[in-house]
């Protein structure tokens, strides 16, 4: 297969996923370049979660293409395998490994070998150590390195979330609610992050603090019911009429 | 009139203190704020009060009354509602379901869902055959206040309820807390890392800091930018 | 960061335990003179030398359960499949000495009829195949198993019964005289092993070095897997699978890898069980010994390798000294046991042991939090 | 050393605890009277109980300990074939004496064993021979539950019917599993069986638990003994003492020894056996009949050999002669099987048996088929050969 | 009718009586009675019924009772009201003789007293006892009894009767090589209509040498029979799997509560069944010394005292036990190993280690015979049972606030609290109901398993088979599961074997479970998956 000559690095059409009748996604389409960050907004209950799940394996959708690098039908493949293709996610709800300490929980998620018998024979380089390190830093969570991830609160659980994330080292970041839980400053601080990678690979964040929204500065993509509402800069986005009366409210 | 007064609460996690002599009161008809940063020991704090975690010392009164031995039911039927952090609804109970786990703590008579819950969360109302487990974040944020409050609680204790809600809703929840404190039959406790929210609806306010408090005042000290510095560090 | 070799503080323990009695048994077997109280009796050696192998399966199970969350109620299967490699090897070394004396077919073939040795059978009288057997039947079986399961993601309870569901299906078929591994009466009646005499005091001790010894190889292997990255995952698997798929690693092959290896690790435990016991049969597929395999690991610790050994150790010394000292009574002791550790030490024996060990480290030293990853739910 | 130990090897939890708990009782009682007679060689008995919890390795383990650890003289014990298999190796090795009190599939003769049970020739032929000529049956379901036993019992009965010219598709065997429950289909089956105009009756080997189920069944489903008698070889008072035979009249069951036969002996047995338990409700059997028999002979041995010493009771107590519960006198044979009447009863409505049919004498058990290709040239002969299967073809002892 | 028989009885005693004692077949007959041979007494038998003298059926029938006693070559009738008469005479006996014995039975004498009574009592006045003696010459054949069939079937009314007459009377000719052929083609026919698994005996069994004019139309109709029977046993194949799935579903339906909704992982599950047992066992064994004529009602009696027994041992664990491993669940595997130890152990103890007698009540005893089907009535009333069980569970688990509370409090324990639920007393009522549960399901399988200690054993792992291939936590997963896997089992064993067919059902529950690794009734959704 020749590379494909179109940047689009995440290519979603007619995407339709339903639940016992219920269509959480509806015909839904999106593009992604190379290196281009999105922010999703859009009501509760819009499918932005469930977009993230087809994304990454985890639901199957009825119908629909999922392409990855125009070439890997995310569709047929399975989690591991997606991971693998290079697209890390982060959950709504922080979801670490409790009986992991929080260093165990960046090394599991460092980029490199996942077989088994790679597993069982690794050893544990200074590269590595240097890689956490500087996770924990970035995180801030270099206090708590030996602690267990069960005893995190909430907000810091988000963070080390985070800190996996890149460590993952993924081309493609889907970053569910970041700034949920997190006080105005260390939303900044997220964003600020975001920006960061975003210059080398692309995110796609899903949000609903505007203040998050309107700091990262890029195109918007609002979904209702399943599909598309309104696409374009936030200030386009959040005035349209439609994206007011279901989203941001008067 | 004072509903909740925490004094000189202390919580452990094992060996690791996470409250060191915390001292806040909730009064009816007002809304307590407490605000901090990550891990500072908001959650611990209400935890304390609800009942879901032993405390290792200090008092808890609710309406004069030390419920600091108290089970959590017991505490619920007192008439405190807890709306945690992580919502914890019931996966698989429906919508209609979960909120009428909320009867437990009332009498017979006074098992029914209350109007004012659709007025306030209109969306609930289309959902209620769904089950809450497979809600959107947002919309079981929702179903857990309106939960707590099918159990007509006198306290409300909410922990952080604006978390991954829409705009327009979280609108709706702070016309929804401010007409509750209007109504004058309960006091509401509120953790909020949202500031402006936090802002627009505190009457007294509290800041927590490693577990302990370290300053407290009413809505005009927060309109200053010193809270928010203080929370930005 | 923490280094963690095989050999730290609780493999020392366990190895130097495991070799001082594989050394200190023998020797006041053999040269305390019985009257003495520090005099081993002869039979003690088997009946030790089966407490190792089933220790052995303990360890077996806890690798799974303790650090992969995966409950098998069907490890005695393997057990019983590496036993009854053994017990065709044995079978086959009795020779013209059966009652029958026909040079080629076991008794009970003889006796129904069997005109000849079914082609499962050939191969069992050469010593280093049915020991590989021993592994590759219960592996092969375990991968297959594993295969099927893990793949369609079959987990928690399901698993579980569906292992008990594999186990009770081969004790059923094992059953069946048809099957050609001598029905309910099983494989016994042994004459040697490797041309030593089975029941000579000599070839007892050397089973019973060989159990220690086997032991002792076992716990290595397992504390090596655990306290590898390959460990981590798989406690990370225990704890939250779907996020370790997220993370990219292909969590049905982690789980084929360890469940094959335990697997082999209790058809080893099944293989050195069956010369020491002398008997092999169906009953040993029963639901109820894999359980209580599950049950001797809660007792000692789950997720503690040290804890496994030591739970199948007390829980069978508890057994054989009650059924002898209590016959009437000594369930109502064993079941008062098990609610009475499951309620006071929810971390088996070795847990709460651990916790009274740091709980006076704390005294001594101030507070300092334990950060070893370990077991609970 | 004052005292002599005996060892009691019997299950007293798990399945086998519902048969076996008994034995272990009766065994106390034995030893207990026999103190009151003054004990064995001037010493008191003391029993030994152990619990085997029905888990056949540990019934080896528990062996080596009675032996080895208490020193046992003798031990009486075990109940399933493969509890005996099992300890076998143990009694061999360390050279005690067991005494098995259970019917068995036979093909066995050790040195150390006394089989005071019935062997197939002793129970099976016999009341396959009754209902052919007394209830003139020609079709032949043979039921049993899938293990040695039954199998080899109805191979030697396969076997002996067709030399009585019964036809192959006039036999109908049937296997089900350990514990089976659940009888609708295969009851339904024999009443199929028997319905095809041919007088036709059922022989069960089934074992243990699965037998409440099966006669209940039958009773559900109106097979009466007068359409489908079911002749048992593994149902005695014990076990109908669970069941209400109201609808089971008439069914039978072969042994060698019934609670119902009157004879003073037995009278006496009763009774005693009703007062050591301090329950009148309690019921007598074969196999502790079975035990009766083995403890008086290896008393009687003893006392022969004068010492409790294995080699010297094995060789003394061949041809030791004791009274049955039956009224005759039973003789320990050089194969170490026991001469035995063979009895026929019919279940009557209060859970015991009406014996309609009994061999004239004793019938010396045969440790080895005539009916099964691989032992009918055996012989088990303890006494002259010193050997339990000589071949006479051959000539030779085993190998 | 029985005055009128009396009386007759009476009448011709008395007719007998004065005519004087002539030595007739009867009497000769009679001594063989004592002489305690059973072939002797069979013959007796014949000899008597066909003696048409007046007391030949209080005879058989007294024999068949016990109530003939013989001594010393002369042979009584014990009245069933107590009195003694003399077998030769009819006439009430004084002094009675010391070594009276019942005459004995067995099989081959009770059938010839059942053909000697259908002969007999063909043309008694009782309907059921005229059906009784149609099956009886039915079975025996018995040629003697031709004429009396005749002389009955021409006074029958009533057709369902007059059929069973025809059968009987068809039985006898078919095979009787004096009858004309076209009275045995009639007999073809009838027993063709009749078309079950006897006629079809009948019709494939003729003697060697029948003409082939009989053998045609015989085989033909033993095909059509044979066609027949095979849908019927089909069916009936299905309805011992409704059977049996029901004893499944009632062993499960009380663990789908512990295990499917608490997650305990419920090893003394068995137990708490054979709890239910032993109290059925006790209740029967106080009516049957204190009221034996409350016996049929035992089991209703058993019923809620089984609930109350096991629901409060249930409680009494939870409280003890249980409720100190909530968000343990594999603890509970252990602590409640321990406790069904601990409870087998104990019933061994007191109850003593062997089988005990739980009696069926008479309305549970006898079948439905419905076209080709035979439903055992004590089958039925255990599927019935067993889904009024389930639709009880069901009811309370929906729609009362206690399986609201009892489903919140195990999906989030600690929340459940917080919302107002009492937590522990909802905990103790949910161990204690699917416990009370299991002891009620024990009532209904001491019918047809033994009450043993080992009972439970026997239905643990079948309960979790059932309760997890239908899908945990799902009630309607447990009723599904117990049908399919009972049906399954059944419709397998006919093929396979008992042993065979389980062996395959096992397999295939593991490659089921492979395509859906929940179950069958899986739950779906978000909330499951996390
Ligand atoms: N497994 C499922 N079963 C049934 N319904 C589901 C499932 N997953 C999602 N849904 C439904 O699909 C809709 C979209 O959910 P989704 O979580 O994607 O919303 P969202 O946009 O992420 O909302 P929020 O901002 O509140 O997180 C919701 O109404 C939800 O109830
Ligand atoms: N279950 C637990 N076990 C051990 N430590 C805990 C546990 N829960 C919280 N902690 C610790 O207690 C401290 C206070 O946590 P708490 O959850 O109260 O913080 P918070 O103020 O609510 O933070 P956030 O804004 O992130 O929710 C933190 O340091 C946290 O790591
Ligand atoms: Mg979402
Ligand atoms: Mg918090």
């Amino acid at each position: 297969m020749t590379e494909p000559v179109t940047p689009t690095l995440l290519y979603l059409d007619n995407v339709t996923v339903s639940f016992d009748g219920f269509k959480a996604l509806n015909a839904l389409s999106l593009a992604l370049d190379h290196t281009e960050m999105r922010a999703i907004i859009g009501p509760n209950g819009a499918g932005k979660t469930t977009m993230m799940d087809v994304i990454t394996g985890k639901t199957r959708p009825n119908q629909g293409t999922v392409l990855f690098e125009g070439k890997h039908d995310l569709t047929s493949l399975d989690e591991a395998e997606i991971a693998e293709l290079g697209i890390g996610r982060k959950f709504q709800t922080p979801t670490v490994f409790d009986m992991h300490s929080i260093e165990d929980n960046l090394l599991l998620a460092l980029k490199g070998e996942r077989g088994p018998f790679s597993a069982l024979l690794s050893r544990h380089t200074n590269q590595e150590s240097e890689r956490i390190d500087a996770l924990l830093e970035r995180v801030r969570l270099t206090a708590h390195r030996q602690r267990r991830a069960g005893e995190l609160s909430h907000g810091q659980k988000q963070w080390l979330e985070i800190g996996m994330l890149l460590a993952q080292e993924p081309k493609l970041l889907l970053v569910d609610e970041p700034a949920a839980g997190m006080t105005d400053q260390e939303t900044a601080d997220t964003a600020d992050l975001l920006r960061d990678i975003a210059k080398t690979r692309s995110v796609v964040v899903v949000e609903h603090d505007m203040t998050f929204v309107r700091e990262l500065d890029v195109k918007v993509t609002c979904l209702h019911e399943g599909s598309v509402l309104a696409e374009g800069p936030l200030d386009a986005v959040s005035a349209n009429e439609r994206v007011i009366e279901v989203y941001l409210g008067r | 009139m004072t509903m909740l007064s925490v004094e000189k609460l202390s919580l452990h996690y094992g060996a690791a203190q996470a409250l060191k002599g915390v001292t806040v009161s909730a009064a009816i008809g007002e809304v307590t704020c407490v605000l901090g940063r990550n891990g500072v020991g908001k959650t611990s704090l209400l935890r304390a009060i609800s009942g879901q975690r032993p405390i290792s010392g200090g008092t808890i009164r609710f309406d004069g009354r030390d419920i600091s031995r108290l089970k959590p039911f017991e505490r619920a039927e007192l008439g405190i509602a807890y709306v945690p952090q992580g919502r914890e609804i019931f996966p698989l109970l429906t919508v209609r379901e979960n909120l009428e786990t909320g009867f437990a703590p009332l009498k017979s008579k006074e098992r029914r869902i209350p109007d004012e819950i659709f007025e306030l969360f209109p969306g609930l109302r289309t959902m209620l055959g769904r089950r809450g487990g497979d809600l959107s974040g947002g919309q079981q944020q929702q179903l857990a206040i309106g939960r707590a409050l099918v159990t007509k609680p006198r306290l409300l204790v909410l922990d952080e309820p604006t978390e991954g809600i829409q705009p327009s809703i979280i609108k709706d929840i702070g016309r929804a807390i401010a007409y509750l404190r209007q109504r004058k039959d309960m006091a509401i406790l509120l953790v909020e890392q949202y500031f402006d929210f936090a802002r627009d609806l505190a009457d007294r306010f509290v800041v927590m800091e490693r577990g302990e408090i370290v300053q407290h005042g009413d809505r005009s000290a927060l309109e200053g930018g010193d809270v928010r510095q203080r929370l930005a560090i | 960061m923490r280094k963690q070799s095989v050999f730290d503080r609780q493999s020392i323990v366990v190895l130097s335990l495991l070799a001082a009695t594989a050394v200190l048994v023998p020797v006041l077997n053999v040269s305390v003179p019985p009257g003495s109280p520090f005099h081993v009796s002869d039979h003690l050696i088997p009946l030790l030398g089966k407490y190792l192998s089933f220790a052995l399966l303990a360890l077996s199970v806890d690798l799974i359960w303790g650090f992969c969350g995966i409950l098998s109620l069907g490890h005695g299967a393997f057990f019983a499949l590496g036993g009854y490699a053994m017990g065709m090897y044995l079978m086959r070394q009795i020779g013209p000495r059966g009652v029958y004396a026909d040079p080629i077919l076991p008794d009970f073939m003889v006796f129904l009829n069997w005109k000849e040795l079914p082609w499962f059978w050939h191969g069992f009288d050469w010593f280093p195949f049915a020991a590989l057997m021993a592994l590759a039947v219960p592996g092969c079986l375990a991968f297959v198993f594993g295969w099927l399961a893990f793949r369609s993601r079959v987990t928690g309870v399901y698993l579980s019964i569906i292992t008990q569901a594999m186990t009770f299906a081969l004790m059923l078929a094992f059953f069946r005289n048809d099957m050609g591994f001598g029905g309910n009466n099983g494989l016994t009646d042994f004459k040697d092993i490797l041309g030593l005499p089975i029941q000579s005091g000599f070839t007892r001790i050397v089973l019973f070095v060989l159990s220690a010894a086997a032991l002792a190889g076992g716990y290595m292997l397992c504390r090596w897997v655990v306290n590898s990255k390959l460990g981590k995952v798989l406690v990370a698997i225990r704890d939250a699978e779907s996020r370790t798929r997220f993370l990219g690693y292909r969590v049905e092959n982690y789980k084929l890898a360890v469940f094959t290896l335990s697997a082999m690790l209790a058809g080893v435990a099944g293989a050195l069980y069956v010369p020491q016991v002398g008997i092999i049969n169906p009953g040993e597929f029963a639901p109820a010994n894999s359980i209580e395999a599950v049950v001797w690991v809660a007792v000692g610790g789950r997720g503690t390798l040290a804890g496994a050994i030591l739970g199948a150790l007390v829980v069978n010394a508890g057994k054989t000294w009650f059924t002898g000292a209590l016959p009437e009574f000594w369930l109502f002791v064993l079941g008062g046991l098990f609610v009475f550790v499951t309620l006071l030490m929810p971390r088996g024996i070795l847990g709460a042991a651990k916790d009274l060990w740091e709980q006076g480290k704390r005294v001594r030293s101030g507070l300092r939090r334990d950060a070893v990853p370990f077991a609970a739910e | 050393q004052d005292t002599i130990k005996v060892g009691i090897l019997h299950s007293l939890s798990g399945t086998m605890a519902i048969s076996e708990t008994t034995l272990k009782d009766v065994m106390l009682m034995l030893i207990d009277e026999q103190n009151k007679k003054g004990g064995l060689l001037g010493k008191k008995l003391e029993a030994v109980v152990v619990d085997p919890a029905s888990n056949w390795p540990l019934f080896a383990e528990k062996a080596r300990e009675l032996i080895s650890k208490d020193q046992v003289a003798a031990v009486f014990g075990c109940w399933t074939s493969v509890s005996r298999k099992s300890v076998l190796p143990v009694f061999k090795e360390l050279n005690s004496i067991l005494f098995y009190p259970v019917q068995y599939e036979g093909e066995e003769s050790e040195r150390n064993v006394f089989y005071t049970g019935a062997a197939p020739n002793q129970q099976a032929i016999p009341a396959v021979d009754y209902l052919a000529k007394e209830e003139k049956v020609e079709r032949w379901v043979l039921a049993g539950t899938d293990y040695v036993y039954p199998r080899t019992t109805n191979k030697i009965l396969e076997a002996y019917l067709k030399s009585k010219g019964v036809k192959p598709e006039d036999i109908m065997i049937n296997y089900t599993p350990f514990g089976h429950s659940d009888w609708q289909t295969i009851v339904a089956d024999i009443k199929k069986f028997g319905s095809a105009g041919k007088k036709t009756a059922v022989i069960s080997t089934i074992n243990g638990d699965a037998n409440v189920p099966f006669y209940k069944e039958l009773a559900n489903q109106g097979v009466k003994a007068t359409d489908i008698p079911v002749v048992a070889f593994s149902v005695g008072e014990e076990e109908l003492a669970g069941i209400d035979t109201k609808p089971l009249v008439g069914h039978l069951a072969a042994w060698n020894y019934f609670q119902s036969v009157e004879t003073p002996e037995n009278k006496a047995f009763i009774e005693k056996w009703k007062t050591f338990t301090k329950n009148d409700k309690r019921v007598t059997n074969d196999p502790m009949e079975a035990h009766v028999i083995g403890f008086n002979m290896w008393v009687k041995a003893v006392e022969k050999a004068g010492a409790t010493d294995p080699d010297k009771v094995i060789d003394a107590i061949v041809g030791v002669q004791v009274p049955n519960l039956t009224g005759g006198v039973s003789e320990m044979l050089p194969n170490h099987h026991i001469t035995k009447p063979v009895l026929i009863g019919e279940i009557k409505d209060d859970g015991q048996f009406d014996v309609v049919w009994n061999t004239d004498g004793l019938v010396p058990g045969d440790a080895w088929s005539k009916f099964l290709d691989g032992s009918k040239d055996l012989v088990a002969d303890w006494k002259t050969l010193k050997c339990g299967n000589y071949n006479t073809v051959t000539k030779k002892c085993g190998a | 009718m029985i005055n009128l028989r009396d009386f007759l009885r009476t009448l011709l005693l008395l007719v007998f009586t004065t005519s004087g004692a002539f030595a007739g077949p009867y009497e000769d007959a009679l001594p063989k009675f004592a002489a305690d041979s059973y072939s002797d007494t069979e013959a007796a038998i014949g000899t008597v019924a066909a003696s048409g003298h007046p007391l030949s059926l209080p005879l058989v029938e007294a024999l068949r009772d016990g109530r003939l006693l013989a001594s010393a070559g002369q042979v009584f009738i014990r009245e069933p009201s107590g009195g003694l008469i003399n077998a030769a005479t009819g006439q009430a006996f004084g002094p009675v003789p010391a070594d009276l014995k019942p005459v004995r039975l067995n099989n081959r004498v009770r059938r010839a007293i059942e053909a000697a009574m259908g002969g007999l009592t063909l043309l008694s006045s009782g309907a059921a006892a005229r059906r009784e003696a149609a099956r009886a010459v039915f079975r025996s054949r018995d040629a003697a009894a031709l004429r009396t069939i005749e002389q009955a079937i021409a006074r029958e009314a009533d057709p369902d009767l007059k059929l069973a007459l025809q059968a009987a009377r068809a039985s006898i000719l078919l095979g009787n090589e004096a009858a004309s052929t076209a009275d045995r083609l009639w007999a073809v026919e009838t027993l063709r209509e009749r078309g079950d698994q006897d006629a079809l005996a009948l019709l494939s069994s003729l003697p060697a040498g029948t003409q082939p004019e009989i053998v045609e139309p015989a085989d033909r109709a033993a095909d059509s029979i044979r066609s027949r029977l095979a849908l019927w046993s089909a069916l009936q194949n299905v309805w011992y799997g409704v059977s049996l799935g029901s004893v499944l579903l009632l062993a499960a339906i009380g663990l789908s509560i512990t295990f499917g909704t608490m997650g305990v992982i419920n090893m003394a599950h068995g137990e708490m069944v054979m709890l239910g047992a032993y109290t059925t066992f006790v209740v029967q064994e106080i009516i049957r010394t204190h009221v034996p004529s409350l016996f049929g009602a035992s089991l209703f009696i058993a019923l809620p005292l089984a609930f109350v027994v096991t629901g409060g041992v249930g409680v009494l664990i939870e409280r003890t036990v249980i409720r100190f491993l909530y968000g343990r669940p594999l603890e509970t595997l252990l602590a409640t190993w321990g406790l069904s130890l601990i409870l087998q152990q104990a019933v061994r103890t007191i109850f003593g280690p062997m089988n005990r007698e739980v009696g069926t009540p008479a309305w549970m005893s006898g079948a439905l015979e419905l076209g080709g089907l035979s439903l055992t009535y004590n089958r039925m009333a255990i599927v019935l049972f067993a889904f009024a069980a389930f639709g009880t569970l069901l009811l309370v688990m929906k729609y009362t606030s206690l399986g609201l509370y009892m489903r919140a409090v195990t999906q989030n324990r600690r929340m459940a609290g917080s919302i107002g639920i009492r937590t522990n007393r909802i905990d103790a009522l949910a161990f204690g109901l699917g416990s009370g549960v299991a002891g009620i399901a024990g009532v209904a399988l001491s019918q047809i398993d033994n009450v043993s200690p080992n009972l439970g054993q026997g239905y643990i792992i079948d309960s979790f088979m059932v309760v997890v291939f239908g899908g945990v936590g799902n009630l309607w997963g447990t009723l599904v599961g117990a049908m399919t896997l009972g049906v399954a089992n059944k419709l397998l064993e006919p093929y396979a074997g008992a042993v065979l067919g389980k062996i395959l059902l096992l397999v295939a529950i593991i490659l089921f479970i492979q395509r859906r690794p929940r179950g069958l009734f899986a739950l779906k959704g978000r909330a499951v998956e996390a």
